[in-house]
This record gives C-alpha cells, structure tokens and sequence, in this order.
C-alpha cells in the first residue's frame, strides 16, 4: 500500500507538449508510471512520447479516465489548469509550476472543496511510491520501497532525506512534496492522517521550513490525536534573517512569526522527535524504527 | 516588492482616498521650494524601502524653507541605516516633503494575507504608528480582522463592522469605509500581499489622512502588471543580491564566514543550519535554482567569492533536474578568472555526478572534496578557522 | 410545533427605524412575537419602538441573541443585509424586501451555503406560526393556529389561501412565503421536508405560480420519497401568456418553459391533488383531512 | 429591460467584438445616404424590440441605395407585427443599415441566468439563426452549457471548453474565447439576465462576426446603471402598460373581456385563472401592489375602463398592507370622472373593509357586491355576458 498513488493511478499531463513537461514524462514513463494522456490546447489530436494529446482536461478524461493529473504550465496560467482539472472530475491534482501569485491560489482553494478534488503543491516536486508510481520530477532512481512516509515542503531536501534513508537501507512508502508556496494544498496534517491508516508506513518524516504555519497545525493534529508510528522532524532555516524570503515563495518570517525555533518548540511538545543536524535525518529514522521494534 | 512611500500614496490618490499635501524632490534646492510651496512647518521624509525610517532620522520636520534645504542636503545620498535596513543601509536619492498634518488620533488600516486562513485579511487597530504585530501583541485588544475572499471583496457590512470597531463619529464611519474598500478593492485588482496605511491619522477637522502607506505586490503577478513591475527601484537593493536576481539566482547576504552554493531552497537552508550546527556562520543563502545554466552558476560562484567577510565556500550539490556537471563546469569557469585564494569544499551527488567530479578534479583548481553532505559542513567549518 | 418559527424565536428586525419596518415591526409585537432588537447603520445605542438599536447585526447578536432575523431594507442593499446577518451567525433570514438584482441573490445563495443559515425569501410577506410568532407582512387576524402547512410563492393569495382554511375551521400549523423572485431561499422541496417531520402538520398546501421549476422540484421529491401527509397545490396562473412578467420577478414563462400546465401535471403525476378553482383551496383542503380521517 | 438590436451592438463594440459595418437611420434619405457610404448590398432591419422581424418583413435586403430609400420609407412610421410583438405591432422608428455579410456558418453563443442551478450560464449552439429552445428541442446534442459563478466569472478553460465543443478552427477558437470572455464580464459587471448573439457567424475570411444581438437588462438592477436605464425606448411599449408602469402599477393588456383589479400579483393570476375557470376570459393581468396610493388605485381603474374589449369589470382586493378603504377611494374618484356604463363586480377583504364598503356604496355608483371569491368571478363573467 501507498498513500495518494500507487501501480494503478492513471495519469495525465497538462502541459503534456512543453520542453520541461516532455522531459519529466520522459522520466516517468521510464519509471513505470502510467501516464495515459497529455493536454496542450490546440495540440489535440497529436501524439507526444506515444500519448494521446487533447486540447481540453475534459475531453482528455472522457476518453482516457486519468484520475491523477500532474500539471506543467506556465506560472501564470497555474491556477486556471489546476480548476480545470478539478472541474473535470481529476481525483489528485500534483502542480509543479513555481511562481504562481498567492491570490490566485486562495481562488483554487474554494474552488477545490467545491469539487472534492486535492492538490499537491503547486511548487511542488510532485510524488513518489518507489516502486509504483511517480508523479514529479524527484530522481527515480534515489528511492527504493520501504516503511518510511515523507512530507517535506522542499525538494533538493527530499532528495537529501531519501538519499540518507536508502543508503541507512530504509525504502519509502510514500513521498510527497506539499511545495514551498505560501497557499498549497494538502499539508502535513491531511498527509498525516493518510499515513495514519496506510500499513506500509511505520514512520513519517517531516521536513518543514520558516514561514507559514503547517508545522504548528501539524504539532496541534498530533497533540489532540495520538498517533500509531514515530514521527520524526527537520524544520530547515534555524539560522535564517527574519523579513527575507529564502528561495521559495512561502519560505519567509513575518511579523516575528513561523521562525524555525517556534516550530521545532511545538513539534517537541507533541512528541515528534526533532532532527538537528541535517544530515542525521537516515541515521534518526532508523534509530526510532529500531526502537519500535 | 516593496515600492516607495510616494509611489504608494500615489496610488492612494488614484483611489480617492486623503494625503497631506506633499512634493517628492531629489536636491536640496527641490525641498526649498517645496517647503516654501506648501508652507511650513513641514515634514522631510527619506524614501528608502524599509521600515523604522522614524527612529533612524529619516524623518524630519523643518520650520523654515532654509531649514528644509539643509536638512534635504544632509539626507539625499546618505545611506539610512533604519532596524531593518541591514548593516550597509539604504541609499536616500529622494525625499518626500509634506506639509505637517495636526493630529487628533491615530489608527491603524491595513490588508494583507493570511495563509493558515488561506484567505484575504482587513486588519484595523484603534492605535496607530506602531507596527501592528507589536500592537497585536501589546493590546490584542485594540485590533480586529475581518477575513475575505478575493473573489468575493470586502463587503460594505465588513467594513463597517471594522468602522465601528474603531469608535469613529459618524461621519467618519462613512470616509473610512470608502477608504477601506477601495484599498480592498485595488489590493485585489493589482495582485497585493501587504496594503498599510499606518498612521491613519484624524485630523483636526476630523478628516482621515493617510500619514503612512505601505504597498507590497506579489512578486509571481508582476507578469501581468508591467506599470507596477515598471516601479522597482534597484538602487534600494544590495548589489549583489540585485546582480543575482537579474541571473535568475536566490541569493541574500547574510553575516557569516562560510559562503554556500546550494541547489534547492530547502537544502540551501538545510545547509546554513549544518555549517551553524557545527559551530559556523554561513556567509550567505544561495539557490542556483532548478533551470539554472552554466554561466549563471559562473555567477554564483563569483557572486559568493565576492563577499569579503567570506573565508571558505561550500559548494552543496544534490543533482535532480540541475546536473552536476554543469555546475561544476560554471565552478570552474568563474574560479579559473578568480585567484581562488579561499578554500572551497564539494560535495557533489545524484545525477551525473561522476562527470562532475571529473570536471571540477582536472580543471587542476584546489576544491576539496567531501563524501557526505555532514562530512562536507564539518570541513568547510574547519577550513574556515584554518585561513584566519 | 409548528416549523421555522415559534413562540421562542428571538426575532432582528433590519432596517427597523425605517418607516415600513416601524409599522410591520409594531403590529409583529402586537402579534406577540419576541422582537428582541433592530439594526439601523448610524443609529446604534438609539431605542425604537421599545426596542435597542444597533449599528450592525454583529453587535445586536452579542447583545440580544437573536435567531431569526427579519429585513426591511432598499431592493440594493438587501443582499448585504442578508449576508450580514449569516455571517452573525442568525439561523433564519426573512427577507421582505422586493427587487434585489438576480445576480446579488446567486451571490447571497453562496454565501448562505458557507455560513449554513436558511433563507427565506426575498420578496416574501415572511414566516407565520399562528398564535406563537408572525415573522412578516401578513394580516396575524385572518390565520389561527392548526393543522394545515402552507408554502406559497405569493403574498395575497396566501392570505386569501389562509382566509379560506379558517372559514373552512381549519387553522395553520405554519404558513411560508417562500418569495416571487427568480432566485429565493428555502422552496417547496426544503419546507416540504420541514412540514414532514413537524407534528401539528396533518396536511400540506402549495401555492405556486408560473415560471422557474420550484413546483417541478417539489413533484419530483414528492414522486421519490412517499410524503405521509395530503399534499394539495395550487398553480396561479394557467391564463397567463409567455414572456410576461407578471407582477413577480419570478413569475415569467420563458423559453417555453415553466407555464402553470406543465407544473399541474407534474404535480398531479406525483400525486398531489391539484386545486384548480382558486376559490375552493379551502373547501379541498378540508376535503382531504376528512377523508384521511 | 430588452435595448435594441443597434444599442447592443454599440456595446458589443466598445468589447471589441467584430460586427458588420453599419449605421443607424431614421430617416429614407438617410438610408439612401448610409447604403452609399457603406456599399450595396445592404440589409435593412427594422429597431423593434421582439423577436421575428425575419419573418414579419422587419429585415430586408437592398441592392442600391435606391432601393434603401425606398424600403425604409415603407418600413418606417409602419407598424411591425411579429410573433412575439403582440396584435397592434411596434412602431419601426429607426432601422439599422448594415453591410451584407457573407456568411460561411452560423452559430450561437448566449450568457443567461440560470434558475434552477442558480447560477449564471454560458450556452453555445454548433447552428446559429434560430432560437436556442427549439434548437435545444430539435438538436440537443448540438447545444453545450456550462454554469459559473457571477464572483468567479467564466473562466478560460470553460471558454475553451466551448470553443472546441463548436468545432471551431484554431484561429476562430483564440476569437471565440475571447468574446465569450467579454462578453460575460459585461453581463455580470452590467447585471444582465440575457446576452444573445445569435446569429455568431463566421464570415468568408473566417473571422466571427455577431450578426445580431440581443441583450437584456435586469430591471431590478437599473438604478445602478444610470446609463443602461436610460436607453429604454418608451415607443416600444403598449401605452397603457407604460402608463400603468408610471404609477407603479403592474398591467398587462390581454385578449379578454373582464377587466381586472387586484392587489398582489398571485391573487391576480388567480384572479385571471378563476375568471377562465367560469368560462370568461379576463382582460388584463393588473396588480396595483403593496404601496399603492389612492391616485394610482383611480390610474389603475382608468386604465382598466380604457380598454374598449372589456365588458365588465372585477376589483378583489385582499386587504392587508393596502387597506380597502384606500382602494375605495380610488376607484370612486376614477369612476365619478368616467361615464361607467360597464358592470363592475366588487369584492373586498381585510383590513378596513367595512370603510371601504361604506365608501362604495355611498358614492351612488352601480356597483355590485360579490360575498366572496368565487361569486365575484362568476359575476364578472355572467356581467360580461349581458353586455353582449
């Protein structure tokens, strides 16, 4: 079992005919996902890699019954694909595209609980079930099936953290990227919760950083819920300025608040077991499995 | 981006919505005239892109217009150095002069947008001049937000509950819940993360002035605002922060010894927190990005050895969609016309790795190589006390 | 028991210094309903009427909790007064007022859904549970309390509806307007799942009229879901032509669609008896309750 | 509130939406003058506010300016009656002159309210020209309708979604989107509850052109579009309907012979339908309303008495907020000044009835009084029986 997708997800991509869009299908397909279909407008009708391409999501999901999409459009048209997507009945929308402004993204919010769909990112490496399904563009090839789920708003990280648990021979059940933007889509508390119940994952890691607050909801979910595995925590930027955005768009201090310290301080005091040094994250989590058992 | 105090109660204007009187001048000679056009007493305002300007004697009252022209001529181009400006401070290249508005009590009017909400946020304080986050935290109180939905506005209902809020007479009620809506409105129109209007001030007549404003756009919208894009001031930017902008780079100066070239936000952090865990001070925060080319990587690492303070690098490198061999062959490139007199430790991994190292060993420069990211931190640390 | 109000329900008045809602709002007390307080925007901490007067709802709720808010205000800004009084947290809205815009009122539609109040109306004479509380326009003398629901889309032909059923000895457990516009709150369908569960009421009387499809909804819920009361109907407006406003903003024949034929055989195929002479709804209604008996 | 076809067309060009080039005459010269300027053929078409001008003879073909001349001056001053336009016709007082455009196909493309989704609609139809409800009915599959949210408006997507559904080509889709997009900004920003282009057609060069169009304003809304209230063209309407609309009365004329006068516009209707049920035919739909004043009680009844097909006369009046006495008062004041040589049935009920009775029977005027709803009805129509 995985979490959001496994062997059987069917995918498609908006997006499908762009050069970095090209290049990740590409990665996924070698990978085994199932990509089914691509969507450019005015490109319907076309093969690319071997798909079918359609000008609409709509028209895509009658004739090839995706339920993932994954999306790779520019900026600006971010939003309007990701309601798109929702609009034509797409279960699990993953969206890459960086640099989509955050008001636009509080409209997809209310426009997703109308249709019942969830997101991933945007901003977002996408996600992975070593073994399954990848949807994104995280390096396959780093990752191996195994035990320990993973939430991280960041990327290289991720990449960083699965490296370090592959090579302390620990797989992963799950990887999800929730994207570094100021308003995404699900978090770590919902991610959590679908770790909660997936036998595979006997451990989460959480990988945070400043700015917002995911990691102080996720501390208060796990505060009032007592969870089934060890969680573990890396929130990245102890050392970084106040008032500077640091790379990613929600990556930021403001008003004094969603510094590094607040949240480790609130993970701790819901029993999440807090990581340090950054390149402990492999060692720690097979520590606390070895505990377990 | 931040744009200028006058930029901002330009747009204010637009909307309808009370200054005092004022004219943005740039020589001592403009501010003379400026006074002497307004009448004084009135205020000298320095226009530098951070907060705290007050306490830092950016703003200044003359009496006279001599006064106004000697005070402009010890402001304009000096450097400000405010609580936020950082160390080096802000260039002053223009003043704004106003005519200095009698005060019957201040508040606070501002917009913004609350992510744990996911939802636009109206936010007023019975106190003005403070910053809202202390007020909030001194007289919780005092303040009171209302949430909206870009889609939706502000309604009329809202912003007259926060009038209320505020005890204004009646005739206020009604000033301020056009000003509000309009800010609202704009704030929705133009893609805004943050409208201030801090101190709105009464005056004596009872009128709402807008004393302050602060306007901050979403830097991802500005693709479809160009007048608003257009209004960037470069010169409020530290140098080598703007010249890595301009290379698509994420780049921001910080205090430390130990300069670090990553690729991913999360990492780059995840490596300044190393370097200080292990008893260092990085120099600096820097993402190549995920799409980045070679001669931008040439730039980073250029952008990093210029830093003075900086006493040995670490070059932090985790290959997913960037390869490792063209990172190292913009290291080498931009070390080859460098005299790399500072240590720099690699540590390189994922996708074309072995290509790099390759690279970066035959280019016969002195980069130390590192196994692991932990191992790269602690040397990068070490060679950093070793070259004092 | 009686639905939607009762002798208990703490009733807003909006707009109640206005001259309309002064003279509605002294016979309401008259009445005997539990008029709690008004909200006029600039006359906050006035009296009127007896009553307290606040500058918004918000601040009448903090005082006076009132559920049930009744309003009086000009046809532009009646939507917002609707909005604020679900935003207070008031469970029931009356809205008396006629000529809001139709796109405001799919506006207010929601914004009700988000705050979870119940409307009724616009341009309704209101809610009346006789003998406990009048929430409304209507004459209180002519009803008295009994066993007979009435939903209606008009006002004087409910009274006329009302008049009829207390000549015939029969009182009314609740009688509702749900309004003339083309977009309202609570319809037929809705009331009718309220009539079914409330004791007092032993039979259900449906006033319709030309235009949209309340009448049509109503047929298709009594046809899926066995109603275990008579339910009696009658359709205003069998001579009407098509494409003529009538009177209601709602009460148009267009397209070809929603002409008072059509509504009768839906009706009529879901088993409501149809009334077809305007001046027997009494005569029928009793009629039905014998019978069941 | 329906404009004419030129003053939707106005709007639609400040959209920047292609039409054919024409111009508004209301006088022959003129057309001759607009047929020359523009370059026959031309076609003619009659500003009257109902559909079916096609097949009345509203819209005719020119192929010199000659002939423009002379088929304006037939149109002009002239009556048109349509299927929609009821018997008298509407008064043709202005034709629009357009150039002749080549057509290559016809579609349709309409923003509507929906109620029963209550929610705003954009609808296509793959053939233009004819109605789009009996396009639905004979060719449902030919008609696409996708709902939005007058705060979220369409979005590109869904007007993309459309424009494929019409099989358009690619250059046509770019344009489709475009108007479509426009086009519903306008409705939701100007309140409408109906814009019509229909036909859409696609000239030779490819381009889309709206052939004609039709939009309807939301009356409720008008006071807030000073500028769209103010294009309502009073010649189109039936005079005694305009007259009752003045006085806030609700009337309208139909084929009958009983006059009615009612309070409440489902008491009317029932009213109407009671007298049918009797075996007469009522006159008029005539609700005098909630606020109504004596004045406009005695309009109302003049209105009705002015009606040369009517033979008797109904007044029910449910009183409530109106009070019965008012009504009285009304009605006796009209019928003093009339010479009432037509029956009239009276039923009064509610507030202040007993006044109101006093008030009708004092007056000396040949009333008769009906005990209730029914009995007045069958009144009214046996009265309107004996005139015969």
């Amino acid at each position: 079992m995985s979490i959001l997708i496994d062997e059987n997800s069917r995918v498609l991509v908006q997006g499908l005919t762009g050069r970095e869009a090209t290049f990740h299908t590409q990665r996924m397909l070698e990978y085994g996902t199932r990509v089914v279909a691509g969507v450019t407008p005015g490109k319907g009708g076309q093969k690319h890699l071997g798909l079918p391409v359609f000008n609409t999501v709509e028209q895509a999901v009658n004739a090839e019954k995706p339920d993932v999409s994954v999306i790779f459009v520019p900026p600006l048209a971010g939003a309007e694909a990701i309601m798109e997507a929702a609009a034509a009945g797409i279960r699990l929308i993953v969206c890459i595209t960086e640099g989509i402004p955050v008001q636009d993204m509080i409209r997809v919010k209310s426009w997703l609980r109308k249709y019942g769909a969830d997101l991933i990112g945007p901003n977002t490496p996408g996600v992975i079930s070593p073994g399954k399904s990848k949807v994104g563009i995280m390096p396959g090839h780093i990752h191996k099936p195994g035990p320990v789920g993973i939430i991280s708003r960041s990327g290289t990280l991720t990449y960083e953290a699965v490296h370090q648990l592959t090579l302390n021979g620990l797989g992963q059940s799950t990887a999800a990227g929730i994207g570094g933007d100021p308003v995404v889509g699900l978090k770590f508390v919902e991610l959590l919760e679908l770790f909660r119940h997936d036998p595979q994952t006997e451990a989460v890691v959480l990988i945070g950083e400043i700015g917002g607050s995911a990691e102080e909801e996720a501390a208060d979910y796990l505060k009032t819920s007592p969870y089934p595995k060890p969680v573990l925590a890396y929130v990245a930027g102890i050392t970084a300025p106040a008032g500077k955005r640091l790379g990613h768009a929600g990556a930021i201090i403001e008003g004094g608040k969603g510094s590094a310290r607040e949240k480790i301080e609130r993970l701790k005091a819901a029993g999440v077991r807090i990581i340090d040094n950054p390149a402990r994250i492999g060692l720690m989590t097979a520590e606390a499995l070895s505990l377990k058992k | 981006m931040l744009i200028h105090e006058y930029q901002a109660k330009e747009f204010l204007k637009q909307l309808g919505i009370n200054l005092p009187e004022g004219r943005i001048v740039s020589t001592p000679a403009e501010a003379r005239e400026a006074a002497s056009e307004l009448s004084c007493p009135v205020v000298l305002k320095a226009q530098v892109l951070a907060g705290g300007r007050g306490r830092a004697g950016g703003v200044l009252e003359a009496l006279t217009p001599e006064d106004a022209e000697k005070l402009a001529a010890k402001l304009l181009g000096s450097r400000l150095v405010t609580s936020q400006s950082g160390p080096p401070g802000l260039p002053v290249e223009k003043i704004l002069v106003e005519k200095l508005v009698k005060v019957r009590r201040e508040i606070y009017a501002g917009i913004g947008i609350d992510r744990k909400n996911e939802a636009l946020v109206a936010i007023v304080g019975r106190q003005g001049g403070m910053e809202i986050e202390r007020l909030a935290a001194a007289r919780p109180d005092s303040i009171r937000k209302i949430h909206f939905h870009p889609d939706e506005g502000l309604k009329l209902f809202q912003a007259r509950q926060l009038a209320y809020f505020l005890e204004l007479e009646e005739a206020q009620i009604k000033e301020f819940v056009f000003l509000i809506k309009k800010l609202s409105r704009f704030f929705i129109e133009r893609d805004l993360k943050l409208a201030e209007i801090n101190p709105l001030s009464l005056d004596e007549e009872g009128k709402l002035v807008a004393l302050d404003a602060r306007l901050e756009f979403d830097d991802s919208s500005l693709p479809r605002h160009p007048e608003i894009a257009s209004l960037r001031d470069e010169s409020q930017e530290n140098e080598l922060e703007r010249d890595a902008r301009k290379h698509g780079l994420n780049y921001i100066k910080m205090d430390g010894e130990i300069g670090c070239l990553v690729n991913g936000a999360g990492l780059a952090m995840a490596t300044m927190d190393i370097i200080k865990y292990f008893g260092g001070q990085p120099a600096n925060f820097l993402d190549i990005g995920g799409g980045v080319t070679e001669e931008a990587v040439s730039r980073a690492f250029e952008i990093l050895m210029a830093d003075s303070q900086v006493k040995s690098a670490l070059i932090n490198i985790f290959g997913g969609i960037v390869r490792c061999d063209l990172v190292a062959r913009g290291v080498v490139k931009a070390a080859q016309n460098l005299s790399l007199n500072k240590p720099v430790v690699v540590r390189l991994e994922g996708t074309n790795v072995a290509e790099g190292r390759r690279i970066l060993e035959e280019s016969g420069l002195p980069f130390s190589f590192a196994p692991d990211f932990e191992q790269a931190a602690r040397m990068a640390v070490i060679l950093s006390r070793k070259t004092e």
